[in-house]
């Protein structure tokens, strides 16, 4: 079952040995690329530099310039060019430097990749894998710090992708390069260096199911990407005092399994969902309106949400330190549902 | 049409394009009349959203196109039906598309800015100005990729021109030597405003030196002279992997859409252009050079009007887009029935 | 008080004849550029043509081409353009001829705007006010139909109005205007038709005060922008069936006035949210959050949401019709929530 | 430093520009050190974030801004605490900003890539490539709306070059005519890729033919050559608001961030640049002209490590920036203390 492979303590059946969520992206990449030769790699960097977080590492030695193409910094260009070439049946794999500079290209990926195979009446498809690391937690202020889940995840007609461990980076990157409709593959930069197992060549993550990270009966707690770490070392503090917390990693956006969720939090009859965005019309704010939606009559207290403060991320360490989500926030919030002191 | 009928059209037949030019001329009248019918079914209510009609730009429409391999991949605006039927797609289809009706081109879904007809290698109409064009480049960026020998052609609108995306692959298009053409259809205005108050260069074509990229200017309402320069520019980056940029002269008759007054342009000036129509003028030249006599070019006329009077009882009697369409073409294999189940998986039979 | 002056059924104060919503914006960018010279309109065909919407007429005759700039097509350019003439401390009103083609203009918005005062600790202020109208409904299709509410609402930094009145949209604008911070203005195109009172050259409509449309003590309606409309005509209908309804009009979504909003919620105990946009990571979702946190012990049922269909808008009528918010749909979602049949 | 020591340095006096050259000769000296030692803190882990030493381009940057009068706003990228110290910034509240504390430049809260010293005109440095030239443009907007006879320098890289905005805002630029100056710090790479894999037209100031505006190339290790440049740029844009683009060849010794192993990069080329080392040729000149003697030289070097020592000494006695920080300057005036509470109001007291 895709949720236990996935469950970052358990050894995963195909992978020999623990690797990074970096290098995870990478066999991903490779394999794909040595499967299919209409898959390609196209992005600022990603060939002699080997990409600016190093996730292309080895790929233009090994595939050539035909097939890993670094460009200009003209990110709508290319991800128009790469949507483009993906209309004529390639399979582009494209690297946003992160997330921040698709805000560039986001015209080409909502107005195009998004729409066209709607828009023309089915006539056309769009396989195209757009990659990009967001997050924060490195100082790297106001414009560089952005976690756009809530942006993409609001857009029908793309896929929205959001891995927290190397097994996941894997199998839903080789899902996504399979996929036929564009996806937004949303990747964490706090989490590149995350060891753990992978999955071999045939082993694929489907898309909208969700991962149960770890089983309590007490609080759900529902985190995105690198928020599921936080969330668990909070689980493990809480379980000192006794609290049985359930994390679980939705890890695709869309499709949404909601129903995974759902039955955890009637289970439980409390709920913290944790994001690493902001607050207004955030994921957490969507995710908790569904859960509502779903599990009313079992809900003993409201739902919690933990964000990013709602501010520009500052640069001074201990600003944004505060401004982030911390493991304990959300043993605050744990505690306050199930009324034992804190928070 | 007889070949027989008249010694001129005889002799036309020895002139090795008299078949290009009868069916370029053919084609513009079919889009002419087309565009015509569609403003008069707009009024009726018929045709919802905007429309937009590029009556006066026909002979840049079907120079550019004639010039290219049916398979060459075109992208255009939202200022596309000529570019539709120039390809070949059924008038019946088209008219249906901007009818929203089950039988259109794009099922209804796409309407008069977003016809598309893949068949036939036309990737599209687009609203975004400038959207389009980075497609066309990587429609060529596949061609490459392939090794094959088609050419890509991005058509686009002078205001199109100062939309910042299409310098970055102007640029890329150049520096990978990218198989495609850069048509600028310069009817001089973006809505409500004219060429030398959008750009501070107004030959249009120069915006190719920054990048070091052959280009050239044509008159736009000369089908001739712009199947020419389209056919050359076609060669190069067929044989040679340059891309070029072209920008054709041209005028638009109408306002920039149906809802436009179009009061800021002159009266004068449009009567001027109005004085070169492009359907007129070709028809004179091709009467002088006898590659149709006066009888062939109206029955040109009134074939055109047969077609699109066939393609209006044809949209009239398409039916409805089925309740059922709105959410199908969403994604390959659609996870919802219901979209106002927004992304939420249905709950699963599998058990998984 | 504030809410009063803006109920549409009643004859403000201050305004002599019923204005359209078009006119009544007209009005605030006339008079603002009058009592203040360091205000000016900008904007693709904002000049001689008067705009796509004829929202400028008379401005250039009036103030000349110094203060109304017609803009090339280059939405990222001159919205960055303005954004440094704010810096330097004049007042922009920026008009993007749809919400749509913000998208291109997204970076500078947010990298820029939003962030300049924060970033730069204080330094520098950013009193732009970026108008837009959005929304559907005229069978624009996919690329010509988009609500970006929930996109702007996310972002910190910016302030956010989505004016459903010809009076609000005056007295909103006008304060906008007079701003010292970047404020995205929301219109909506099927409103500028739209006429009723306004207020004179001194009636401001404050940032993040809610108006109550009407009031009633079955179900409380929030509605943004254009869908106040829609769930004035759900009330009347279900009126008729002694479904008293309260719908409230958040007026601006930064600040937002949750208060306002919780205490009706509070007093009826039920809730549906109308707006115009896509469900996912949507405004409906964000407030139907904010307000479980606010009343989850008030609440007799989940809140409801009425959003548009999870698609690119189609262009067929009929599709395009099955796609928007209905006031059947939300009478539907009332007289669920009131257990009154229906649903 | 005294004016008398040596009879080379009298005769400078009478050199009319000799001032200014003393006078940058201490700046680009300044900046060199103040990057060096900027580099040990950020080893030392007092520096966080990203860190973009320009070392190597400091006779670019230090030529273009004494070109221009303290009042003319500039605007740049990441790479910019040259630019914030040529325009006198204190350099204890640059490397204050570069350690986040409350002392810095923007009170901790933008960092090294965001350094903003108002008073000093000098309009911030920008993480998003590109994203800044428009803002400068903007200022050169505001200075034509009120008549002032500024001039604002958009500062940007190569790399920039590439971002679409940039042909938007020079053809508005040139198109209304504001008096701006586009600086291209062309160090040839762009992180890992060298300028001829990212440009189609490698001489990137050719960019502006494309608007019909004046461009010229200079050599942007020799800080005469590029004060010279500005210098006329300047006056054309103060004089006759004639915008123009120069482009300045250097290169940067660094990788592109502490964080970049610069591998990439051909050593022997690295050494080619050093042996033209903008600081150590300048020296020359200036010993040769008789403007500086060694001795001065040296001065000027003890001047700036003193300088620089103490700027690390105040930086590291800045307190921390206070939490209550966290959301104080998000807007004019906040509505709420506590930023987690996102856009809702606090609750009312005045009962409205
Ligand atoms: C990005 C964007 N901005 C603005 C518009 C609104 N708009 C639609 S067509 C048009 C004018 C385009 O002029 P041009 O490129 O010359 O094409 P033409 O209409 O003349 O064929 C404008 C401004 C748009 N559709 N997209
Ligand atoms: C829009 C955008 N894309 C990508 C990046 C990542 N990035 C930061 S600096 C840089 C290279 C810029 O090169 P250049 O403009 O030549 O300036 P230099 O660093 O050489 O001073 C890149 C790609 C970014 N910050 N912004
Ligand atoms: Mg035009
Ligand atoms: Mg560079």
């Amino acid at each position: 079952m895709s949720t236990a492979k996935a469950a970052p303590r358990k050894a995963a059946p195909a992978g020999p040995k623990p690797v990074s969520y970096r290098e995870a992206l990478t066999q991903a990449m490779r394999e794909e690329m040595e499967r299919d030769a209409q898959v390609f790699v196209m992005g600022e960097d990603v060939g002699q530099y080997e990409g600016a977080f190093k996730v292309t590492r080895g790929l233009l030695r090994e595939f050539g310039d035909r097939r890993v193409v670094d460009t200009p910094i003209s990110e709508a260009g290319f991800v128009g060019i790469g949507i483009g070439a993906a209309m004529a049946g390639l399979r582009p794999v494209l690297e946003l430097m992160t997330v921040n500079f698709s805000i560039l290209a986001l015209d080409q990926i909502v107005n195009n990749a998004a729409k066209l195979r709607y828009m023309f009446g089915g006539q056309v498809a769009c396989p195209i894998v757009i990659r990009m690391p967001g997050g924060a937690g490195h100082q790297l202020a106001a414009q560089h710090s952005h976690s756009l889940e809530a942006w993409y995840s609001h857009v029908p007609g793309l896929k929205v992708i959001v891995p927290a461990t190397p097994y996941d980076a894997k199998g839903l990157l080789k899902t996504a390069i399979r996929d036929d409709d564009p996806v937004v593959f949303l990747e964490s930069e706090g989490l590149y260096a995350k060891k753990g197992p992978v999955g071999g060549p045939d082993d694929l993550v489907p898309l909208g199911r969700a991962a149960v990270r770890r089983r309590g009966g007490d609080c759900t707690v529902v985190a995105l990407s690198r928020m599921v770490w936080v969330a668990l070392s909070a689980a493990d503090a809480l379980a000192e005092d006794g609290i049985e917390t359930e994390v679980i990693d939705p890890r695709t956006l869309r499709p949404l399994d909601l129903e995974t969720l759902a039955a955890s939090v009637r289970r439980t009859g409390r709920a913290v969902i944790v994001e690493e965005g902001w607050p207004e019309s955030g994921v957490a704010a969507n995710l908790a309106a569904r859960l509502y939606e779903a599990c009313f009559d079992w809900l003993d207290a409201p739902i919690a949400r933990v964000s990013a403060a709602d501010v520009p991320m500052p640069y001074a360490k201990n600003l944004e330190q505060a401004a982030l989500p911390s493991p304990a926030q959300v043993a605050g919030e744990v505690r306050r549902l199930v009324g034992r002191g804190g928070g | 049409m007889a070949k027989t009928r008249s010694p001129s059209a005889r002799d036309a037949v020895t002139r090795p394009d008299a078949e290009l030019m009868r069916g370029m001329f053919e084609t513009m009248w079919l889009i002419r009349r087309f565009e015509e019918r569609a403003a008069e079914e707009y009024m009726r209510g018929r045709i919802g959203g905007f429309l937009h009609l590029a009556i006066g730009e026909e002979a840049a429409v079907v120079g550019a196109i004639t010039a290219l391999r049916p398979t060459d991949p075109i992208t255009s605006t939202y200022r596309e039906h000529g570019q539709a039927l120039a390809r070949g797609s059924d008038p019946r289809a088209v008219m249906a598309e901007l009818f929203g009706r089950r039988d259109g081109l794009c099922g209804g879904l796409g309407g008069s800015m977003h016809l598309m007809d893949k068949e036939r290698h036309f990737y599209g109409g687009y609203g975004i100005v400038g959207g389009s064009i980075p497609l066309a480049v990587g429609l060529a960026f596949a061609i490459a990729y392939r090794e094959e020998d088609s050419v890509a052609l991005a058509m686009f609108g002078d205001g199109a021109v100062n939309q910042g995306v299409l310098a970055e692959v102007m640029n890329m298009a150049e520096l990978w030597r990218l198989p495609v053409v850069f048509f600028v259809l310069n009817n001089q205005y973006g809505m409500g405003t004219a060429v030398e108050r959008a750009s501070a260069e107004t030959d249009l074509f120069k915006r190719a030196d920054a990048f070091d990229m052959p280009a050239r200017q044509v008159d736009g309402m000369d089908v001739m002279a712009v199947h020419a320069a389209v056919t050359e520019a076609a060669r190069l980056a067929r044989e040679e992997r340059q891309p070029s940029m072209i920008e054709a002269i041209a005028y638009r008759y109408r306002g920039h859409s149906m809802s436009d007054p179009d009061t800021t342009r002159e009266g004068s000036e449009k009567e001027r252009w109005q004085a070169r129509d492009p359907l007129v003028t070709f028809e004179r030249v091709l009467l002088g050079e006898g590659v149709v006599t006066r009888e062939e070019a109206d029955a040109v006329r009134a074939a055109a009007e047969r077609a699109v009077e066939e393609a209006a009882g044809f949209a009239e009697e398409s039916p409805e887009v089925p309740p059922e369409e709105l959410a199908r073409h969403l994604y390959a294999d659609p996870w919802s029935d219901d979209p106002r189940g927004g992304a939420a998986m249905p709950p699963r039979k599998d058990g998984s």
